[in-house]
């Protein structure tokens, strides 16, 4: 074997010179290109106070929205005035047990109401207040005395989970929250799930078991007699009316629909500009340049912001949505497709071109196969990412999944609403991600 | 003239879907009574149906205060405020309320001096405009009265982040009526007390604008003078023909719908007016 | 001289099934490709009605109106003219702030897309089994929309550019890894073979034989993205999320009498992405061909 | 019938077909070869109209051709059907459509945007298709086949045209031997039973002398050598390649031995 | 020094490589030739590691190497070099740090992956290149080079092993001939001079005679022809390509003629 140490010197001086040369730039560059982006980061960080958010990270509001995704709350309401009682689930009119069917955990006897918050922790409501037990504590007593509340806990301090003024009381702890006030007494239970999902309060399916539901569909007796129990389930369902599924189906559909229409109009139109703006299929170099610069200034108007131009014109509905998004696209497709012009392989019209073929049909034969498969693929990769745009686009027309999302979100209370958007609309772009993906090996494997 | 359709554009906190519902029989019975198709429309963004009042495709709406305003101050022309709700005292609008940890010793707008202070957004009436406004008379221009004037984007985010601390100080709407520890009878305090966002102990009010109206039920001018009496006189009298349609569409109890002008919002106009000179 | 072409005998007539089976096809295909252009037409039109018929205003009654609002801003901008250097200059801190939020997020975003690809690519993963877990994953990070990411994050971290710069980038690590891993399943093989015969270990054949060939085209997407993101920051700005969206908003909320502020801060924002624009066309050209 | 008179063209600066001259009078099979760059492709390419000459006349049949525009270079080029190295089929349509493209001037450009094409041209392609014996592919997009059938369908598509004259540019040179075989076979029988005139640059000598009529030599644009095979020397192929002598042939011929005999001795000889 | 005991490779139901066995005692130069498909390829994958086996054993001086995984593996791998029909190099790179990869199992994952090559690593690197003449070539890149060149490169590559065998995947069918016999010099010459040993898949037979002290044939997975150059009969090897008599191979050889009597005569025949 011949020596191959490092001692003789190379035969190529300047080669080596040349090359151990680079090797020591290169050295420096990998090292100076993730130092200079760290250090951007760093900038970034300090930009942007990243050491102050944890002290102002709200972990409770975390918890509150954790919780209030997977969870629901039941109020159990005492009007101190009237005495009327109420247990809604979330507290909303829609969420109202009928008398006479409320929960295990609510019994009601003549004046006095026993809410069982369960582990020990029971509520009292009675003619003279109201009762809180709580386990390894003791009892909260509550009365009322002219314009005042009288507050009666055990021995101590009071600890912060009550919260007390004379005008108000509230305690909070593990089993619920209870607040008094001179107007009424509330307590609320949490709980996992999501209970009127299916069925509001007031439907006689409700809180029934799958096999009751699938008893009573098949064979049961009628329980509203003018119509069989399957179809009064499909539209108890459907016209639900704390989660509107009915509704939240239909916006599903006119979201995509913009998406559709938004996307495909775009295609069509770009199609030809995009012809006009490639460089080898465009002599008019003039045309060509003021062409880029209009699909530039489209694309860079966002689409929300086309949006409002055009509600002016055409009002709030899915139509100025699906226009909205037309526009942006028109831009971006018009950009892409004629980059995609530019890049096609000449053999291929010249092959065409050879036979005496004219312009159009050199277009239709050598440049228009090609680039279709590329086309299509865009078009298709659009389709899914303007489904999620056309969430955000529908909330400002007015129209589809996009709006109901962001008005759950600005609520801040129906955060079970916001999981369950949330959860349809991944499913929706992934449904429409793996649609346009088939579509895509389809059409560009067949035809 | 004839008209073909006819649109209502509605705005409001509630989620689209329930406001919707809450209106669906107020546009059974306009359907019915002017005898063409009726649409409603609940953009989540004021700017949707301020724009379709403008561009003339909506026909009808409930608008804030400030939307109004908005709207009068773009084209004086376009539409005509005609009725606005009445609460069950009697009164015609609400209030932006002041206020500010009970534990932070503000007690009044004057103690929040160098103080941080939220409003809710821009556009609101109750949340900005008129308590920007009202405030700037007592003590002066804001930005030096306070140490940093915020907007929260919403009178919930208000009141969440003046309990959290991140506040000193803010503003957001409620009816007046009731005990403050319930959060008043309604408004954004009531909400928030409601689902546990804040415990009402733990904040108290320092300060109250004057009563600031309801938001009119505007209609386009351009409209056929036959079918603005016949869509003014059916909400008019919504409370006594169909209470519970009534209670829908005032969004809670309600006394009555009553007729406005554009006089009542004179206050507004100006309000908006003094802020854009102040910009 | 042998005729391998053309066998034995030359005057062969035409196998008459073969022309007829093609003759079908044709007919075949014509009625099919008839069928699919019927279908999406109807499609189209059909679905543009039902969208019509939902909205407000009709497309032929509005469009004659589509330049009233452009007008209007613009010609109180005109009137107001004087006032748009002041308010540009007034606005670059928070075009900064965007910039920052996109530059950030596009850069984590890609890092993540950029290992997310190649363990996700067939012929190049490192644990072929898991791809599958891979590409869930992006795809959710892909389908939730930023503005959902951003408006939770707000409620938990308060508003500011961090909430945004999250979403943005959770959103472009779903995105841009899945065009990354159809890059790199394009990738020549080749290379990574001949490295991985010297014994190298998969870290070593991914940065010295696959992310060489893909370079170019990552970067290029990762450039159109950090364009896409200035977008998306500052339409996050819009709910609350800082930066110079939130101004925007505020402006163009308010309506008449600040459109000269709307036009400014438009102004702006449509500048740098044209900017970005050209400097990423510029250095996509050059990687591609240098 | 086929003249060509002080042909040029500029590149740059450069000549890439330099002042060429040469005169076809029957429908012969005619072979260019010379080096890479020496400017076969621009030739034929300026023939068939694809490239533009700087100077010089082309006369086909008396009618000067290099001046035509529009539709009549378009309906000249329909006359010359042209083979490439690399095929230049569009490889996602099917077989038949790709043959049938060599009619696209002369049907309507309506109708043939929707690739409407009538059934007898259809049985037509298919008829060429058969005699080249890949009848059978018909309905397989072109990209799936091999690049001898591949080739072939090229040449269909030429003959579709119906043309006077094949320009071919190194048809066999992406083509294994198997496949270049078959392909010249193929262009050969053409030139010799339609009496179709076929110029082919080739890369080769040897392919040259077995299937031309006429071979011309190019070198740096200008031709050094017009004759017979039979004339084609190893001196003038050295000079028409510009290879030197070390170069050993044998090492890397991929023939299959004709008679191992000769293998042993060879083999001998190599081992020793 | 090498021992193969009944190493099967099977691909669906199909076995590529069938139950093969041979040893070889010394660091010999050995040629494995066959038609395409007979699993040549395969078979040097499995050497290399590149492809698994299904079955058998494979002993490089008494160690079984088939059966190691993980850091091992690598390690086989890194003494054991492979040259790839189409270079395998990383196309971007410059030619200098593709002979350096020849070192990536034996120097740290992370220094490499900052480019943190010694001093010494970069010096050899450019000797072997030099070696094998294309030292000018190293800061070039690597997809700037001929083919000739690349493939230089990879056996530089290949060398920068420092490996016991070598191991070549039909190192010359995607060059010309003139490259060709140079890439095979410089294996030949590896062999004798290193005493490495160098295990070579060819396709053609005049390459195998030429350069192998062992051939062995292939056909369908199984060898069907183990022996020296000498005894490589015109019989074993149409037995071995399963070609018949008509196919011709002097009309596609891409030699330049040595003897122009000879192409006269030829040609005269050929024409006749
Ligand atoms: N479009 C062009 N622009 C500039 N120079 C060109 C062009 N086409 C060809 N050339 C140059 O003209 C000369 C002749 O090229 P041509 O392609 O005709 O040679 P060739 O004999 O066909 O070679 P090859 O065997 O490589 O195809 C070459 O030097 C080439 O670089
Ligand atoms: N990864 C694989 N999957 C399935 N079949 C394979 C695979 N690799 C090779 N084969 C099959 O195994 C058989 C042998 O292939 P191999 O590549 O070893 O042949 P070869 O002798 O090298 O031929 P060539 O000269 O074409 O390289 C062939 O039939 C091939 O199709
Ligand atoms: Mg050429
Ligand atoms: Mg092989």
């Amino acid at each position: 074997m011949t020596g191959m140490t490092a001692s003789p010197p190379p035969l190529f001086p300047p080669v080596a010179d040349t090359v151990i040369a680079r090797f020591r730039r290169r050295r420096m560059l990998s090292f100076a290109v993730p130092l200079a982006i760290l250090a951007y980061l760093l900038y970034a960080a300090m930009a942007f106070d990243v050491a102050g958010l944890a002290a102002r990270a709200k972990m409770d509001n975390a918890k509150v929205l954790l919780a209030d995704f997977w969870s629901h709350k039941t109020h159990v309401t005492r009007d101190n005035r009237s005495g009327r009682l109420t247990v809604a689930i979330e507290g909303e009119a829609k969420g109202l047990y009928p008398q006479g069917r409320l929960p295990g955990w609510v019994t009601v006897a003549g004046e006095v109401t026993t809410i069982d918050l369960g582990g020990g922790h029971v509520v009292t409501y009675d003619a003279a207040g109201a009762r809180y037990a709580v386990p390894d504590y003791g009892i909260i007593d509550i009365r009322p005395q002219g314009d005042r509340l009288v507050l009666t806990t055990p021995e101590g301090a009071l600890p912060d989970w009550i919260n007390a003024s004379d005008r108000r009381v509230s305690v909070t702890t593990a089993g619920g929250r209870f607040a008094y006030t001179r107007s009424k007494v509330e307590t609320f239970r949490y709980a996992a799930g999501w209970p009127a999902f299916f069925f509001t309060p007031d439907s006689p399916f409700f809180g029934k078991s799958w096999t009751q539901l699938a008893g009573l569909a098949l064979w049961g007796e009628r329980l509203d007699p003018s119509r069989p129990n399957v179809a009064a389930m499909a539209s108890g369902f459907l016209n639900n009316a704390m989660w509107q599924h009915g509704a939240v189906f239909w916006a599903m559909f006119e979201t995509i629909l913009m998406a559709f229409l938004g996307t495909f109009g775009a295609a069509i139109l770009a199609l030809p500009l995009g012809f006009m703006a490639a460089r080898n299929m465009m002599p008019f170099g003039a045309l060509r340049f003021g062409l880029r610069r209009v699909f530039d200034f489209i694309r860079g108007v966002d689409g929300l912001i086309w949006t409002i131009v055009l509600a002016r014109a055409f009002g709030p509905g899915p139509m100025t949505g699906a226009l909205a998004m037309l526009l942006t696209d028109t831009g971006s497709f018009g950009k892409m497709f004629s980059e995609a012009l530019e890049n096609i392989d000449e053999k291929q019209v010249e092959g065409v071109r050879s036979t005496g073929a004219d312009s159009l049909q050199r277009a239709r034969f050598g440049v228009i196969p090609q680039v279709m498969p590329v086309l299509l693929s865009q078009v298709l990769y659009f389709l899914e990412s303007n489904t999620r745009s056309a969430t955000v686009i529908g909330a400002i027309v007015g129209g589809g999944i996009g709006l109901m999302l962001t008005q759950a979100i600005q609520t801040q209370k129906d955060w079970e609403d916001v999981a369950w958007y949330i959860v349809l609309i991944v499913l929706m772009v992934m449904a429409m991600d793996s649609l346009s993906g088939w579509l895509r090996r389809k059409l560009i494997r067949g035809s | 003239q004839e008209i073909t359709q006819f649109n209502l554009g509605i705005m409001g906190g509630e989620n689209a879907q329930d406001r919707m519902n809450s209106n669906e029989c107020y546009r059974a019975a306009i359907e019915a009574e002017l005898g063409v198709p009726v649409k409603v429309f609940t953009p989540a963004d004021y700017d949707g149906v301020i724009q379709g009042l403008l561009g003339g495709s909506l026909d009808m709406a409930w608008l804030g205060a400030s939307g109004y305003a908005k709207i009068f101050l773009t084209d004086p022309e376009a539409v005509e405020p005609v009725l606005t709700k009445q609460n069950m005292d009697g009164s015609t609008g609400y209030y932006a309320i002041g206020f500010a940890r009970a534990d932070s010793g503000i007690a009044t707008i004057e103690d929040a001096r160098g103080k941080s202070f939220a409003f809710a957004e821009p556009n609101s009436t109750s949340g900005y405009l008129v308590p920007g406004a009202e405030l700037q008379e007592i003590v002066g221009p804001l930005a030096d009265f306070f140490s940093d004037v915020r907007f929260s984007g919403g009178h919930e985010q208000s009141i969440v982040g003046v309990a959290n601390g991140d506040f000193d100080a803010g503003v957001a709407w409620a009816d007046g009526l009731g005990d403050w520890e319930d959060g008043y009878n309604s408004g954004a305090f009531r909400k928030a007390a409601d689902a546990g966002l804040v415990d009402m102990n733990d904040i108290t009010e320092i300060w109250r604008s004057k009563l600031i109206p309801e938001g009119p039920m505007v209609v386009r001018k351009a409209l056929p003078q036959e079918v603005r009496d016949k869509i003014i006189q059916l909400t008019a009298d919504l409370h006594e023909t169909d209470r519970d349609c009534a209670y829908g569409v005032a969004h809670g109890e309600a006394m009555d719908f009553v007729p406005i002008t554009h006089d009542a919002y004179e206050g507004i106009v100006a309000a908006r007016k003094l802020e854009e000179a102040s910009s | 001289m042998a005729d391998i072409a053309h066998g034995t005998n030359p005057a062969r007539p035409l196998p008459g099934d073969t022309s007829a089976a093609y003759l079908a096809l044709v007919r075949r295909r014509r009625l099919y490709g008839g069928i699919i252009l019927l279908v999406f037409a109807l499609a189209m039109i059909s679905g543009f009605r039902l969208a019509e018929d939902r909205n407000a205003g009709g497309f032929l009654n509005g469009l004659p109106l589509v330049l009233d609002f452009p007008s209007e801003v613009l010609s109180e901008a005109w009137d107001k003219r004087a006032n748009l250097p002041g308010l540009i200059l007034r606005h670059l801190p928070s075009l900064v702030e965007t910039l920052n939020i996109a530059a950030v997020s596009t850069l984590l975003g890609g890092m993540a897309a950029m290992v997310l690809a190649l363990l996700s690519t067939r012929g190049l993963a490192r644990w072929p089994r898991l791809t599958g877990l891979f590409r869930r994953l992006m795809d959710g990070a892909r389908a939730i929309p930023e503005i959902v990411i951003a408006l939770v994050l707000i409620y938990i971290l308060g508003g500011g550019p961090v909430p945004a710069a999250v979403a943005i980038a959770i959103h472009t690590a779903g995105a841009l890894g899945k065009l990354f891993s159809e890059v790199a399943e394009n990738a020549d093989l080749k290379p990574v073979e001949g490295l991985q015969s010297v014994g190298a270990s998969w870290m070593q054949r991914m940065w010295l034989g696959v992310v060489p060939q893909v370079a170019p085209n990552w970067l290029s997407y990762a450039l159109l993205r950090f364009e896409i993101n200035v977008r998306a920051s500052a339409i996050l700005g819009f709910v609350g999320a800082g930066g110079i969206g939130y101004d925007l908003k505020i402006a163009m909320q308010w309506g008449q009498g600040r459109y000269d502020l709307v036009v400014a801060i438009f102004l702006l924002l449509f500048l740098t992405i044209v900017a970005i624009d050209r400097l990423s066309d510029h250095a996509r050209n050059r990687l591609v061909k240098g | 019938m086929l003249e060509v008179r002080n042909v040029t063209r500029i590149f740059g600066n450069r000549p890439a077909v330099d002042n060429i001259s040469f005169t076809i009078d029957r429908p012969a099979f005619v072979g260019i070869i010379g080096r890479s760059g020496a400017g076969k492709s621009t030739f034929l390419r300026m023939m068939n109209r694809l490239t533009d000459a700087s100077a010089g006349r082309i006369l086909v049949e008396g009618r000067e051709i290099l001046g035509l525009t529009g539709a009549a270079r378009r309906a000249w080029q329909s006359q010359c059907a042209m083979i490439f190295q690399q095929f230049n089929l569009v490889p996602r349509m099917d077989v038949a459509s790709n043959v049938l493209h060599g009619l696209l001037n002369r049907r309507s450009t309506l109708a043939t945007m929707f690739n409407l094409w009538p059934q007898t041209d259809i049985l037509r392609a298919l008829q060429i298709l058969d005699r080249l014996g890949i009848a059978e592919q018909a309905p397989k997009r072109a990209e799936a086949l091999s690049g001898g059938q591949q080739q072939r369908v090229a040449i269909a598509r030429a003959l579709m045209q119906d043309p006077k004259i094949i320009l071919a540019d190194e048809p066999i040179a992406s083509l294994d031997p198997m496949n270049a075989q078959i392909v010249m076979d193929t262009l050969r029988r053409i030139n010799l039973e339609d009496g179709r005139m076929v110029i082919a640059n080739l890369h080769t000598l040897d392919t040259a002398r077995r299937y031309c009529d006429r071979v011309i030599g190019m070198r740096d644009g200008r031709i050094v050598f017009d004759g017979t095979p039979e004339q084609l020397s190893t001196g003038v192929a050295r000079d028409i390649y510009g290879a030197d002598e070390s170069f050993n042939e044998a090492a890397t011929s991929t023939a299959i031995p004709a008679d191992s005999a000769a293998d042993a001795a060879y083999a001998a000889r190599m081992l020793a």
